[in-house]
């Protein structure tokens, strides 16, 4: 009975305590800096080295590049990007390989959508999700 | 005359209390079981298969889905084996990073198995204190790796970051936090005479059983077996903790919860340790070659995870893919005594039981 | 002589019948108003416990609308019934749970005035009504075709038939002080001191017991959520299933009631000469105790774990029942030589 | 302070395993060329520049005269162990190309080479190792370091400048081996050579001695794998070596950590990694079996712990286990079509 005593005791103890819920919603939940969400892309910066879609566990990532408009330059810029956020698994990898910071990881991490098709997001949507970026990123 | 049947029962694939798509079929005879069958490979994605075209690195996201409530230690295992090949040297912060990591991982653990069990066994509040201090470990991975379950954390080498400023304070803080938190789950659940009732004398079984079947971790400890990988096949910087192999006679559930319990407190020590003795340089990544290539051979390394002892063999051409990726998983081996323990058990004990051996599905069937 | 037992003892009429029942009507959503807001309650108390709001969208920062929504929307539900189920008694067995638990409320006196009946064999009507649900729930069990319901139902059986009799026998103490089966009764007898305090043990053995009947944690092993998914509701979905939850809470609040007419002193104040019943506070002395032994209710739940089904059987039968026993053994001594 | 004695661990074990690695090399020059391919196959392999290679093929005979001359300098051996590695990693990468085709099992040409070590091997080298490993395991840390130290300057002359840092400085030493050891691979292996010999020669002589000559197909030290002892069973002997090391008083394996299959292409394996709970000791037993009709005999009558692994070798590669009690396809369900696991798999799909 002294057990049965001891834990009446302590969730009577806890009906006062400070509540652990957040209200999601209405208040956003707060992310470290580090947090994996969606990826941003910066177009200008992309070199077209493929290094991103080569390391994706997944292959979630396709790009093209063309030639760079300009012919005084070398090298290519990038024409589309798209990323399949169906089976995207937010790893990290393809932000930690871009040699030029291209692709940089934000805190965003709402992505639920009434279609699967809209989970596949090409480059103008991934270059407009320019909030909560990384810090470190930063431009 | 009465004439009785037995009755064929699926438990699961959707059942509360498998944690997931496991099915168990049972034979029964009223509420006594006299047959149960394990029917496991619901969760099945193939990741070895996958590994195999995979490069090192971007295994170790796939490594983190296996044991979903524990994934530093399986990020661990796989370096770990990549490393033991390699012959890497990592420096000593990164080591203890990952240490720091695997003990709030398994802290995390046996909180999810302390409060789901608890959920098992029918009461709710358990699950959800439980849930406030998990919480907190969750954050602070989180803040440490960026993710709060697929960690995605430790890298070939070395880890894939520092600890953020005041990190290692709020590690600190945290241990004596937990502790105080640890005493109040004792008032609530160990002294409680029902929850005694529920587990003592439940799914017992011997030492010799508990190694013959290939038990590990916990369930193979309370059967008083000192067998802890840390400890006896000392790995990373384990061998420079002051901390004790937690075993149990009982071998039964009630023995089980003890040595998860007090492991809890064994890995807050642990922590606590470890955040006192990081070196501070600074350097979390060791020297290894840009592209990881494990050598031509094979190796296998074993590490304990909260579940037991979670292995990993590589078979490596020296290529940049595995030729071959095995993990040994603890819940898979720790399931195969469940048909044994269950003949002749009840529903509610069936419950107790399968709870007791803290399986996570996606290591079952990898 | 108060207004309500003229009104018993009149003869029967046309007009009686309209007041009571217009009073049925008033007394069912009272009822059903209280188990609105008691599963809110339970909700609320048990979201503060585990560190949680608990509802708190529908019906402002409380959720006080929520239980309501929840009604509504089970009314909207698609009424699923499953194939091999057997229609009538699938159809019946809510109606069975849910109509003894009403029933019993009949002879609650709230207050001296409040009150519908006034039998001479109130307590054991209780008893022998409130046993009918469980033939409902076994029903329910049987019907549905589904092995974990089944399994559910015949814990439910087993388990009402075993409680029901320490409970009874729990309860022969304070019959033997009072001389009476009448409720009434009972709490006049309470005037100066609580049965509480007379009968300790009985009223532990009751409280027990009356959880087991109520099939609340730590017995709510025919629902048993963790083993037998939900037991004997398992098939049930909409308004059938909602009968069931309306039963269980029904019985909750005839049984907190029952105990805080027997136990507590009923709408007697907790301490003698206060208790000024004239100006109608034995309404709110009821009120406040009966309350206390909801949360009380609620409480349990919220902190206990399940019992397992031979421990349940080997608890009633070889711990609660003696005990009982023994209980009877020294009311009559005390009564023999205390009164 | 624990760095310091690991690190002088370490370091000791290096120049003992340099030493016999020395031998062993010169050994394998005066083998026919089969087995030198073998034998430098084993050697931990890493990327190198070909420049090095000659540099390095320069210094091997340079060295060849060096060990000749002072076989017991220690530091020039360990500086040697160091090159000799790239030499024999170098000489690997000839190699490779060559042997890839026939794909000869790694494990069976370092099983041979040791073999060769325990058998060929002049006496006075393990005498070397034991020592220079008693030296490193008794960590008699001041007196050895310091005796260590003095040979290295000495030895260093001469030699190349990172021989002398070793020897200058120990925090340096650290520096410089952590970097090398990014790119050495092989070297934390090489940590402790001979602790698991004497125990492979054990496990090899006990069951020699109770079950006949003539059971192995190969047997060696897996020095990528903490240096497990590892047994090579025939497909015939397999279960009868099995039942030896789970029921032997002295042996008493009584403890299956892991059994897994693996299609080789040219074979089928199964891997059984074993423990002792009473000696505390590490074995891997191996078995290679046909891989167009993999069958092999069950070992779940002596660990009970091995029914579900079969079943899954048995799901994912078609290995199949002879008088196992209940083999199923265990994760992929009874009617899924092929093996997984197999390199050769096609995906089936019905609506395809």
């Amino acid at each position: 009975m002294l057990g049965l005593a001891k834990g009446l005791k302590y969730t009577l103890k806890n009906l006062t305590k400070e509540k652990m819920t957040y209200q999601y919603p209405e208040e956003p939940i707060p992310m470290p800096d580090r947090f994996r969400g969606i990826q941003k892309f910066y177009p200008e910066k992309c070199i077209v080295c493929n290094q991103c879609a080569n390391i994706c566990p997944t292959d979630c990532i396709e790009l093209t590049g063309k030639k760079h408009p300009d012919p005084e330059k070398k090298g290519k810029i990038i024409d589309t990007y798209d990323i399949n956020f169906e089976i995207c698994i937010l790893c990290d990898l393809c932000t930690e390989v871009c040699p030029t910071e291209a692709i940089v990881m934000t805190n965003n991490f709402e992505l639920a959508e009434y279609s699967r098709d809209e989970l596949f997001k090409n480059l103008e949507w991934l270059d407009e999700n320019d909030q909560n970026v990384r810090k470190e990123n930063k431009a | 005359m009465i004439r009785t049947e037995e009755m064929m029962l699926n438990v699961g694939p959707q059942h509360p209390s498998t944690h997931g798509v496991f099915r168990l079929v049972i034979k029964v005879d009223g509420e006594t079981i006299v047959e149960a069958t394990p029917v496991i490979g619901y969760l099945h994605r193939g990741t070895e298969k996958l590994a195999e075209d995979l490069q090192y690195t971007q295994i170790i996201p796939y490594t983190d889905r296996m044991d979903y409530i524990s994934a530093m230690t399986n990020n661990y295992v796989l370096c770990h084996a990549v490393e033991t090949m390699m012959g890497a040297e990592l420096p000593d912060r990164a080591e203890y990073l990952r240490v720091l990591a695997m003990e709030l991982g398994r802290v995390a653990s046996h909180l999810v198995w302390f409060g789901t069990y608890l959920l098992d066994i029918g009461a709710v509040s358990p699950f959800l204190y439980a849930f406030r201090e998990r919480e907190m470990i969750i954050n602070l991975l989180n803040e440490l790796s960026g993710a709060r379950l697929t960690f995605n954390y430790m890298r070939v080498g070395g880890v894939k970051w520092d600890a953020p400023d005041g990190w290692l304070e709020k590690v600190r803080e945290f241990v004596p936090y937990m502790r105080e938190q640890l005493k109040g789950y004792h008032d609530l659940v160990t002294g409680n005479e029902i929850f005694l009732n529920r587990v003592k004398g439940i799914g017992k079984y011997t030492k010799e059983e508990a190694i013959q079947y290939s038990l590990s971790g916990a369930n193979l400890r309370c059967t008083g077996v000192e067998w802890d990988l840390r400890k006896h096949e000392t790995y990373s910087v384990y061998d420079r903790f002051d901390f004790n192999v937690i075993t149990r006679e009982g071998g039964d559930a009630w023995s089980r919860y003890q040595c998860r319990m007090a492991e809890i407190e064994e890995s807050l020590k642990i922590i606590e340790q470890a955040v006192e003795q990081i070196p501070d340089d600074g350097k979390y990544m060791g020297k290894v070659p840009r592209i990881i290539k494990a050598p031509k051979g094979e190796a296998f390394v074993r590490i304990e995870s909260p579940r037991g002892e979670i292995g990993c063999y590589i078979a490596s051409e020296g290529k940049k893919e595995p030729y071959r990726l095995k993990f040994r998983r603890p819940s898979f081996y720790n399931l195969q005594i469940l048909p044994k323990l269950l003949k002749g058990e009840n529903m509610a004990n069936l419950i107790t039981i399968l709870g007791g051996v803290d399986i996570v599905l996606g290591e079952v069937d990898g | 002589m108060t207004w309500i037992d003229s009104l018993l003892q009149s003869q029967p009429s046309w007009t009686n019948f309209a007041i009571f029942a217009g009073l049925g009507v008033t007394m069912l959503s009272i009822t059903l108003g209280f188990v609105t807001f008691a599963i809110l309650a339970e909700r609320k108390v048990m979201g503060y416990m585990q560190l949680r709001h608990g509802p708190n969208r529908v019906g402002g920062r409380f959720g006080l609308l929520q239980s309501v929504a929840d009604i509504l929307k089970l009314l909207l539900k698609e009424d699923t019934r499953p194939k091999q189920a057997d229609k009538t008694l699938f159809v019946l067995a809510p109606v069975i749970a849910y109509a003894p638990a009403f029933l019993v409320i009949a002879v609650i006196p709230f207050t001296e005035a409040f009150k519908f009946t006034d039998i001479g064999v109130g307590l054991l009507y209780y008893i022998a009504i409130s046993g009918i649900s469980t033939i409902g729930i076994v029903t329910a069990g049987w019907a549905s075709n589904n092995k974990y319901a089944l399994m559910g139902g015949m814990r439910a059986a087993a388990q009402m038939i075993s409680y029901e009799i320490p409970l009874v026998m729990s309860v022969i103490g304070i019959i033997l002080f009072t001389g009476s089966l009448n409720l009434v009764e009972i709490v006049q007898a309470q005037e100066n001191i609580a049965f509480i305090f007379l009968q300790p043990i009985a009223f532990l053995i009751f409280l027990i017991a009356g959880t087991a009947e109520l099939n609340r944690t730590p017995f709510d092993l025919p629902e048993a959520e963790s083993e037998l998914v939900a037991g004997y509701h398992v098939e049930y979905s909409g308004f059938r299933w909602a009968f069931f939850m309306l039963s269980e809470y029904v019985y909750l609040f005839a049984l907190s009631a029952l105990i805080t007419v027997l136990f507590l002193g009923g709408w007697n104040a907790p301490i003698p000469g206060i208790g000024l019943n004239e100006i109608g506070l034995g309404a709110v002395w009821f009120t406040i105790k009966f309350i206390v032994i909801v949360f009380l209710f609620m409480w349990m739940r919220i902190t206990f774990p399940r019992l397992r089904a031979d421990q349940l059987m080997e608890f009633g039968w070889k711990v609660l029942l003696p005990i009982a026993l023994a209980n009877i053994f020294l009311s009559a001594l005390i009564k023999e030589l205390f009164f | 302070m624990s760095d310091d004695k690991e690190l002088e661990k370490k370091k000791a074990a290096e120049e003992a395993r340099s030493k016999a690695e020395e031998l062993k090399r010169e050994k394998a020059e005066q083998e026919p060329p089969e087995e030198k391919v073998k034998n430098s196959k084993i050697a931990p392999d890493k990327e190198e520049d070909p420049s090095d290679e000659k540099e390095s093929d320069k210094e091997l005979a340079k060295k060849k005269a060096a060990a000749a001359a002072k076989a017991k300098a220690a530091a020039l051996a360990k500086k040697k162990a160091k090159e000799q590695k790239e030499t024999e990693s170098g000489k690997k990468e000839d190699t490779d190309e060559e042997s890839s085709k026939k794909k000869p099992v790694k494990e069976a040409a370092e099983a041979d080479r040791k073999q060769k070590e325990q058998e060929a091997e002049p006496k006075d080298a393990d005498t070397e190792e034991d020592k220079e490993k008693k030296k490193a395991a008794a960590a008699a840390k001041a007196k050895a370091a310091a005796k260590r130290k003095k040979e290295a300057a000495e030895g260093a002359d001469g030699e190349d400048e990172k021989a002398k840092a070793v020897a200058a400085a120990k925090a340096k030493a650290a520096a410089a081996r952590a970097k090398k050891k990014a790119a050495d691979k092989g070297e934390e292996e090489e940590e402790k050579p001979s602790p698991n010999q004497p125990l492979l020669d054990k496990y090899v002589k006990v069951l020699k001695d109770h079950l006949g000559e003539d059971i192995f197909e190969d047997f060696y030290i897996n020095r990528l794998s903490k240096h497990v002892p590892t047994l090579v069973a025939k497909r015939d002997t397999y279960h009868r070596i099995a039942e030896f090391l789970r029921f032997n008083d002295q042996l008493g394996f009584d403890y299956l950590s892991e059994l897994h299959g693996t299609d080789f292409e040219s074979h089928m394996e199964v891997y059984v990694h074993l423990f002792s709970f009473k000696n505390l000791q590490s074995l891997a037993l191996k078995v290679k079996i046909d891989r167009d009709n993999p069958e092999i005999d069950s070992v779940v009558d002596l660990w009970q712990g091995a029914n579900w692994p079969e079943c899954e070798a048995y799901d994912l590669l078609g290995i199949r286990f002879r008088n196992h009690p209940d083999l199923k396809r265990i994760l992929l369900g009874e009617d899924w079509v092929g093996h997984p696991m197999r390199k050769d798999y096609e995906p089936y799909d019905v609506e395809v």
